[in-house]
């Protein structure tokens, strides 16, 4: 660690690997209610842990992108952190109203909530993935802008990496677009219209230059192979993601009641979206290849091997197998989707944040790598859970295939819930392949105790 | 190598790309928002539509149902259910009003909300209006 | 190729397409012959203008290679 | 037997990796674009010929005729840069600016023409395609006569950019015509 400032990004990552495992926890609730409808009923009934898994999700996301803008972002401008105090200030509020908020779905009705926290003065609440009560997305822009002030102000008036820089776009264009979650009118199609500028402008837009950032930050100091290089390539790998992504959001807009010339223009530009995911495949394996030095942290390089591929699966293949608009007609919100959005954000965003993770873990401590013994307990955590992603992902394929056909394609169609009885031996190994899942994470965080003392502790002694 | 390949080159693909497609992005938003009054259905939103997508985001029904194919996959797609109920918001009404508090045992079951009068009739005011809207022909059957 | 011959070459294929396909000729061969210029005229600009003749193989096949996919593409799809 | 004395040159790509990276993709997105045009057209072939019997070929004729020149003097300024012969290429490469702005302005009038009847990409599948894909091809023009007028300027102060860069510039300048040699006879013949 070459600054002390970098030290912050302890706490968001502590934050961020606590609230995956709540995540992991309530997606195994969700599993098991889709095959015994009654589990936990009333008490946490489908829609309010769903809510609770895909907000802990984004997240613990966001902990984790923070945290790795706080570590890599004094790196890279070689500088300190513009405000450590900052940082830490921000950690406690956000983690403070995010529990808050999660604690609000968990004991109050969510109508209740509404009421309590004023939706009707400015009503945002009650669309997926924005469901936080208004409060809750005021103090999450009022953490946006503080956190960018912090890293804006070291990046500024220190050394411009490209890394830096795409990062910096990256994070601003996330705090940016999320404004369009204050835009909720009542005409239900301009409504969905600027959902998407939040939802899909992130994850197929600016998170992805926050991935390939951090990607790039991770391949430099593994591989030891020249910045220029890996710098250019990242420019045009991003810019792919946006020339294709920016229109290829119209594979949102083929059924909401918007016009059908959107059918087109989705159709061609997200079927060139997988380009970019797989250049980066080559990209990080290409890197890996020529590396100049044998980095002792081997967990981290597999990490990073395993963003590039599973990013390039999930995001790429599996997006890329639903998003031409005839398919779409008959596989648009079934579990096909379910599948495709497991796997994209397991690869995509999850593995990012657990590659820089772990390469930054160790260094924090004062060491360059961990011990052998926790290596390679995270390596088995990494193939458990990568693994038993796909095994979730086939067998959702498998339910979302079925689903189109009974409900959608026949000449008889079946009504939803019969079609969900036929397909639930799906769902029940799902739930199998989900287990498998939580036994990576365990894994995972029993590799944190296998690390033993810290060094600098031990130096201290 | 026989290729050139510079820095400077590749930002700027980076940058002109992306403007070029975020302006192209923007007129095509124009075009959509102009085209937007023959088929989103505005002129059938009336107050009570207004209350009943109030009523529909505040219990949170997206995180079941879908909606003209977004939300939640547990529970059936909405988008066409007043045509599915036959035409007939009292149906929508009657089905929302009787669902047991404590769930049927053993099945999914949608929660009891415990909505006025005034509440459910906006629910089901909102489903028709948005069963009215222009999809493309989606869904491709009456079964959502 | 000098670049005023190759220009004189692309309009004289231009001009005799346009013609052909104004002249109020029927039949099938009219659209393959249509495309078969176009590809012509295609390839002269890869080759003269974009100066992939002396570009390593990889780039030079995979324009041409885009080339004629959609010549022969639009060729077999149109009616 | 002889010897080879001289090795041959060396292949080389004129122009920049990253454009031709971006060169391939915009290739792409035509292709799928044209090919998506000639599916439609067959499956409603009535439509996309009344459609074509509003447009104005002889224009369009024009047009093809500007960029083609515009290409060709480009490569002529190129060679005269590679001679150090800045000026000149300049003067060249401001004349390519203006055929192209010439195909603007035609292109222009004739999109305003289309407008004003209150067409809109909403009209029909055949003005969906048909403006689409002009309008599309017309932002690439602009941005190529940018470029171009850039790259003029310079070289008009003797200060020319280094030649990779007007490669690249000369390189995505034919890329616009190439795409536009495919889709005039397709939208505007066929």
């Amino acid at each position: 660690m070459k600054y002390q400032s970098q030290k912050v990004a302890r706490l968001y990552f502590m934050a961020a690997i606590g609230l995956f495992t709540g995540q992991i926890l309530f997606g195994l609730i969700l599993g098991l209610q889709y095959v015994i409808g009654d589990f936990l009923f009333p008490a946490v009934p489908f829609n309010v842990a769903r809510m609770v898994h895909t907000n802990l999700l984004i997240v613990w996301l966001l902990f984790g992108f923070m945290g790795a803008a706080y570590y890599l972002v004094p790196e890279e401008a070689e500088r300190e952190l513009f405000s450590p105090k900052l940082a830490v200030a921000l950690f406690w509020i956000f983690l403070v109203a995010g529990a808050l908020t999660i604690l609000g779905y968990l004991l109050v009705p969510y109508s209740g909530l509404a009421r309590l926290t004023g939706n009707d003065l400015l009503p945002t609440m009650g669309r997926e993935f924005l469901e936080q009560p208004t409060i809750t997305k005021l103090g999450i822009v009022v953490v946006a802008l503080g956190f960018l002030y912090n890293i804006g102000m070291t990046i500024l008036s220190g050394r411009k990496t490209v890394i830096n820089m795409v990062l910096l776009t990256g994070l601003v264009g996330l705090a940016v677009l999320f404004l369009f979650a204050f835009y909720n009118p009542d005409n239900l199609v301009k409504d969905k219209y600027y959902w998407w500028w939040v939802v899909h402008l992130w994850v197929e837009g600016v998170w992805e230059l926050i991935l390939g950032s951090i990607l790039a930050f991770v391949l430099v100091k593994v591989t030891g192979v020249d910045r220029e290089v890996i710098e250019k390539w990242l420019y045009v790998i991003i810019a792919m993601t946006l020339i294709t992504g920016i229109i290829g959001t119209g594979h949102h807009y083929y059924w909401i009641g918007t016009p059908g010339y959107w059918q087109w223009l989705g159709s061609v530009f997200s079927a060139l979206e997988p380009i970019p995911f797989f250049m980066m495949t080559v990209f990080a394996f290409n890197m890996i290849n020529k590396r100049r030095l044998n980095h002792p942290n081997k967990a981290a390089v597999l990490w990073a091997e395993g963003t590039a591929v599973m990013a390039f699966l999930g995001a790429g293949v599996w997006g890329f197998m639903h998003t031409l608009a005839p398919v779409n007609y008959y596989t648009h919100g079934t579990q096909i989707t379910a599948a495709h959005g497991h796997m994209a954000f397991y690869g995509a965003y999850a593995m990012i944040v657990l590659t820089i993770i772990s390469y930054a873990w160790p260094i924090l401590r004062g060491e360059k790598a961990a011990n052998q013994r926790a290596q390679v307990l995270e390596m088995w955590s990494f193939w458990l859970m990568t693994v038993s992603m796909v095994f979730i992902t086939l067998f959702l394929t498998g339910a979302g295939v079925l689903q189109t056909w009974l409900q959608r394609y026949t000449d008889d169609p079946l009504p939803f819930m019969v079609v969900q009885e036929k397909i639930a031996p799906f769902y029940w190994m799902r739930e199998a392949a989900g287990v498998v899942f939580l036994i990576g994470l365990l894994v995972y965080l029993y590799a944190f105790v296998a690390r033993g003392k810290p060094a600098e502790d031990a130096t201290a002694a | 190598m026989s290729e050139v390949f510079t820095k400077s080159m590749a930002r700027n693909i980076y940058y002109g790309g992306s403007l070029f497609f975020v302006f192209l992005f923007l007129a095509l938003t124009f075009d959509t928002m102009k085209t937007l009054p023959q088929q989103d259905n505005r002129a059938a939103i009336t107050p009570q539509v207004a209350l009943g997508k109030r009523v529909w985001e505040e219990n949170n029904c997206i995180g079941c149902h879908t909606l003209l194919g977004e939300g939640a996959y547990f529970a059936p797609e909405l988008g066409n259910v007043y045509k599915r109920f036959g035409n007939s918001t009292e149906a929508i009404k009657a089905f929302i009003r009787s669902r047991p508090a404590n769930g049927i045992p053993g099945r999914r079951s949608m929660p009891q909300f415990n909505l006025s009068e005034e509440e459910l009739e906006g629910v089901a005011q909102f489903l028709k209006y948005t069963s009215e809207i222009k999809t493309q022909n989606w869904p491709p059957n009456i079964q959502g | 190729m000098n670049p005023l011959l190759a220009l004189g070459l692309l309009a004289a294929l231009t001009l005799l397409n346009v013609a052909l396909n104004h002249s109020g000729v029927q039949g099938a061969w009219l659209i393959p012959i249509t495309l078969a210029l176009v590809w012509a005229k295609g390839l002269v600009i890869v080759e003269h203008f974009m100066q992939l003749r002396v570009a390593p193989p990889l780039w030079r096949g995979l324009v041409h290679g885009w080339l004629l996919l959609v010549c022969t593409g639009i060729a077999v799809v149109a009616p | 037997m002889h010897a080879i004395t001289h090795p041959l040159p060396a292949r080389q790509l004129k122009g920049d990796l990253a454009v031709w990276i971006l060169i391939l993709s915009e290739l792409l997105v035509f292709g799928l674009f044209f090919l998506g045009y000639a599916v439609a057209a067959r499956r409603h072939p009535a439509l996309f010929e009344a459609g074509q019997a509003t447009l104005d070929t002889g224009a369009a004729t024009l047009n093809t005729l500007a960029l083609l020149a515009a290409s060709a003097v480009v490569v002529m300024a190129i060679e005269r840069l590679e001679r150090q012969r800045t000026r000149e290429a300049g003067r060249l490469l401001a004349l390519a600016a203006l055929l192209g702005s010439l195909f603007l302005v035609n292109k222009a009038l004739e999109l305003h023409h289309h407008l004003a009847l209150g067409i809109t990409l909403s009209t029909s599948l055949f003005h969906m395609f048909y403006l689409g894909l002009v309008s599309f091809h017309f932002m690439h023009v602009l941005a190529g006569v940018i470029v171009l007028s850039w790259v003029a300027r310079r070289c008009l102060r003797d200060t020319p950019p280094e030649l990779n860069t007007v490669w690249s510039a000369g390189a995505y300048w034919h890329m616009v015509d190439l795409v536009w040699v495919v889709l005039f006879p397709l939208v505007y013949l066929l």
